[in-house]
């Protein structure tokens, strides 16, 4: 296993191993140079590294702390840190990778971005960092999640973006990504496609875990701090992926184990096999005639059929272990850690919880020093989680 | 050269215009008579669309069309299936994305086309750098393979597009998805930029949807793919006879 | 004007010139004097006061970040830097006193803690701080907001707190505080009360205001290091006041004018005059009978008929200034910060917005530069706010 | 000494345990009779409740007739004006919030009070360390300042609070706001370390709401304060015969 470099730099095409890459029509094949050679070249320039690291320090609440949980550690037996992504303005590490992105907009000289968005976390986020730089937003969303989600839409409207409903296939996050795609092939002279996790076609997969690596950086020297040289496991929820490739960033190169937690119903790892989606070669989870399935999560966060190329590679290579939880843990695992340490996770980050409940003593030996990446806050969940709950009783 | 080019070559040695109707596979009971339909009224070739859950390279006509495929159960094998009990002597081309292709199998989906009597595939998804493994695979057989050209493609890159596509290259009108519009977009400019750097036959598509533009467009290009207002009548319903002759107005307007 | 030590302890009986004091049941005067007691004692112990620090840091996310908001600056022709409660944990400032609170109540061996809550903000924020510490938690919550607000009710459920409805008299924020001392009555021995706001008898408008102090203090060096040396005004919405009485304590020894912006339906000192309420003499809205009124508010927050007792005092002595901003401003503000910045306020924040917005070129001249305390997140208001403006139109 | 405690004093010095029955003014229309109803069933004085917006101290018996009166209109002024036409010999005190006495200003409610009638005041939200604005007010009027005394105040304090109180003091029987309680409390251990620091004529309040409790109670202590027991027939709707016998069955438990 070669862990120096673990994640570096995808090779000249966007590969990680044998996925990546940019599948996308001929007429975004430009778009996507001109980003990748734009992302380079920013990424190397210190000034904009340092409006990047300003930005969100002053505007988004960087860094988040680092919070030992002691109530839950002693409950399962482990020694608990949580990278506190619920922190950050908007609510999870989301605002992070669009930061990036809408300072690399304004950059490229566009003065637009379009944005796929399923619960709305990623869409809210993006309207956030437009309105912030005065660029103009238009987010898509799967009708049945516009309606799911009526505050998130009223949130972007609030913040100046145009939320426009998709009406084709399922009409949820996948679709949203079919159509911001589309939209994207009308409009690239002027608008950059923001999206929201480590997917798509090159250089995104590897630009947004570039944009999130921050949260692994901060964490490493964060646990220096407090005592820990190197966690002995690191645990993030996996949707798309971001969140966990930002916090294994900052510990690829170390002993610590990787766990990206997926949600049994959207498990590309667990269940998936490889193909092309959105732009990129991964796992996904398909039928057997190479039709892409709908995700089925409690988590809207969760809810895709795909999962970033690199984690694809990685768990390929070993360095990182995916595993699955079901709908039925995740209530419990919310509300373990909103009673013992005064944090309501979103309903993602409740995944990775009820995964360390499950493997306190198993996966993770008693005793051992834990990462978990609290990427989001629950606020947004609630409201979900008590209708729920209501309909059992 | 696969035997695709060389039959459009012919053609366009021939001075016609080439006519490229596009329909999806199993969108209706009777694509097949579809098919035929529109080798009666003119057309040169036929694009054959195979559904996939995730197009997206198209709009909301060739969607809908694809959807509907779908919830009939059409795979690709059952597409494959009925292509084989179609008679026609002119090509027919394949047009889908490339995960159904991937999950076929590359090579046996090349030998599984050629079987059932296609003789090209277009794979908007498929860029130039991802196409070694296709290319490969499909090398030995007589799939020819065609890549797109959009008006954002760079001179440079139009010279390597070109130099890879196979039977044709499809010059894309517009800045857009499948669908139709009312203007003639770019492809003009597209065509003349290609003309500099190939001599491959090279078709438009993308909003070519009435009879007045094909002709406009020929005046400058070897060919137009008429997709959406093709499917659009189909998924209204249209027999095949309204099919035929629906074809047979741009073979006029071409002629 | 007696600049110095503007804001610094109150008189023996803990009154502010005029008002403050403790005007409450005998029964419970020894848990107040214990109180102050304990919060002396706490207060000048180096230790915990290193641990309130610490937890606001590891826990809360402390320091919040001063942001420049660029955008509004210049559509309002001012300086304006926004100091960002608003990412504190659970939302909003009100985090800082529970820790301080909560802290001092495991200090003073005390397992059990009761609150009083309006929207449920200083409800949820209690809960929090009390599931951190394994302490218990009972929370007072009108009857008619815990209807209004009910995804805070089960917020606090969540955090294993207990809520009580409270059904006497207006069955709003007055009226759990009324309950909640009732209640504080009963159980003194092995109870904490911890109180809202600057509010409520003496030590609880100081010690509240020392536990936000941390916001002026903050927000001081912050400012400094984006160059401005004392900012020309600072503006800050007054419910109780707690959040005002925190940036305003890190200012009051400075040139700058402080602004307290109330709501106009319940402006305690444009509206009020002097009375006694809930345990201290204060500036309260009562008719002319000496009844205490309700307050009416679009802002659950600053729906209180009173104020603390030192903002009366501060009004008194004319080194800060009160202004007040009705429903109709504030919807307008709201969406103006939204979308010209990327951060959505609470509708408390709202009015401090709308104040500026009304004043910009006018009691804050063109060109000054403005401290806006950004008091909490809109998030808990959208679905209000929406419903709203979905009747108007 | 005001003529409230000389009063009371000689009701001790008689061997009478005193009745001190609660009235809210202004809760029933007849609230004045419900007065004269307890006078006749032996009360040896009457707290009359006026009132408040937010009584922080009371249970709730007493809000909701507090809440009645407010909605009947009941204002302090109006309170004053039913006390001027009401006849009886033995002492009324009133019970109310400071903010009333505050709104109405101090020396003007001393001097209304006492022109009416009233002999006495207790304010439970107005602490020892807070009352010398309103003691020195109505210091020269006949009106008696009554403090409480709790079970959790310390013995250091018990004696200035004694020290300063009028006419009688007001001991807490239990941690509780007023309402009904079915144990006795600490009322007697509360006295019987007042009795060690004054000889001011001590009465047990806070939860006696039946003639056992107001008889055990009377054992240690020199009268009993019925508030909620008797509010809460009114609001059922007693009628003046019914408060005279409810008044009387403590009246015989205690003599
Ligand atoms: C809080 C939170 N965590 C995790 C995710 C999953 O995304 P990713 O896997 O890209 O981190 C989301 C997506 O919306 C989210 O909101
Ligand atoms: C965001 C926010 N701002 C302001 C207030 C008003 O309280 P205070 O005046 O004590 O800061 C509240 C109270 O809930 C609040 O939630």
């Amino acid at each position: 296993m070669d862990e120096i470099n673990a994640m570096g730099q995808p090779d000249h095409r966007g590969h990680f191993g044998g996925f990546g890459g940019r599948f996308v029509p001929e007429a975004l094949m430009p778009a996507c140079v001109e980003l990748e050679e734009a992302f380079r070249d920013a990424w190397s320039d210190e000034e904009f590294v340092a409006l990047y690291h300003r930005t969100l320090r002053e505007f988004a609440g960087r860094p988040t702390p680092v919070t030992p949980l002691p109530r839950l550690s002693q409950r399962l037996g482990l020694r608990i840190f949580a990278k506190r992504e619920d922190l950050a303005h908007t609510g999870s590490h989301k605002i992070n990778n669009v930061i990036g992105q809408t300072l690399l907009t304004q950059r490229m000289g566009k003065t637009r971005v379009i944005a796929e968005t399923g619960a709305g976390q990623h869409g809210v986020a993006t309207a956030t960092a437009a309105a912030r730089l005065g660029l103009g937003c238009t987010v898509f969303m799967g009708e049945v999640d516009t309606k799911r989600q009526e505050l998130n839409v009223f949130r972007m409207e609030l913040l100046g973006a145009t939320v426009v409903p998709v009406t084709s296939g399922s009409k949820t996050l996948k679709d949203a990504v079919n159509e911001a795609m589309r939209e994207w092939v009308t409009c690239v002279a002027d608008t950059h496609y923001c999206l929201g996790s480590v997917m798509g076609p090159h250089p995104f997969p590897w630009m947004v875990r570039e944009f999130q690596r921050v949260i692994g950086a901060e964490a490493a020297w964060q646990l220096k701090e407090l005592g820990v040289d190197v966690p002995d496991a690191v645990v993030a929820c996996v949707g798309g992926g971001s969140n966990a490739a930002g916090v294994f960033a900052g510990f690829a190169e170390t002993a610590a184990q990787l766990y990206g937690v997926e949600a049994a119903g959207g498990a590309a790892v667990t269940s998936g096999s490889p193909g092309v989606l959105h732009g990129m070669r991964s796992l996904i989870l398909q039928d057997e005639f190479g039709q892409v399935e709908e995700a089925h999560s409690i988590s809207a966060g969760l809810d895709y059929p795909g999962i970033g190329p690199e984690h694809a590679h990685l768990a390929d290579t070993g360095r990182a272990t995916y595993v699955a939880v079901g709908d039925d843990e995740v209530i419990g695992a919310m509300r373990l850690l909103s009673e013992s340490e005064g944090i309501i996770p979103a309903l993602e980050t409740a995944h990775a919880v009820a995964w360390m409940v499950r493997e306190a003593g198993g996966r993770l030996p008693t005793g051992s020093t834990v990462l978990l990446n609290l990427s989001g806050r629950g606020d947004k969940d609630v409201a979900q989680v008590r209708a729920m709950l209501m309909e059992e009783s | 050269m696969k035997t695709l080019e060389t039959t459009l070559r012919s053609l366009r040695e021939s001075g016609r215009k080439a006519l490229v109707p596009y329909v999806v596979a199993g969108a209706t009971p009777d694509w097949t008579h579809h098919v035929e339909a529109a080798v009666l009224g003119g057309a040169d070739a036929v694009e054959i669309g195979i559904p996939f859950s995730d197009p997206m390279m198209d709009g909301v006509v060739i969607q809908e069309a694809g959807l509907r495929a779908l919830e009939r159960g059409t795979t690709f094998e059952s597409i494959c299936q009925e292509l084989e009990s179609l008679e026609t002597e002119i090509p027919l081309v394949a047009m889908t994305y490339y995960n159904i292709f991937l999950h076929y199998g590359l090579r046996r989906t090349a030998g599984r086309l050629h079987d059932v009597g296609v003789s090209g595939a277009i794979v908007p998804d498929l860029s130039l750098e991802e196409s070694d493994e296709w290319r490969a695979a499909s090398g030995d057989s007589d799939i020819a393979t065609i890549f797109l050209v959009a008006p954002s493609t760079s001179r440079t890159r139009m010279r390597t597009v070109a130099g890879l596509s196979q039977g044709f290259l499809y010059a894309s009108a517009r800045m857009a998805v499948t669908g139709a519009a009312s203007d003639q977009g770019e492809g003009e400019r597209v065509v003349s930029e290609l003309r500099r750097v190939s001599d491959i036959p090279t078709y438009v598509g993308i909003g070519v949807s009435t009879p007045a533009q094909a002709h406009t467009t020929a005046v400058f290009s070897d060919g137009v793919i008429v997709g959406s207002a093709l499917v659009k009548i189909i998924l209204q319903g249209a027999s095949p006879t309204d099919v035929e002759s629906f074809v047979r107005s741009f073979r006029t307007a071409l002629d």
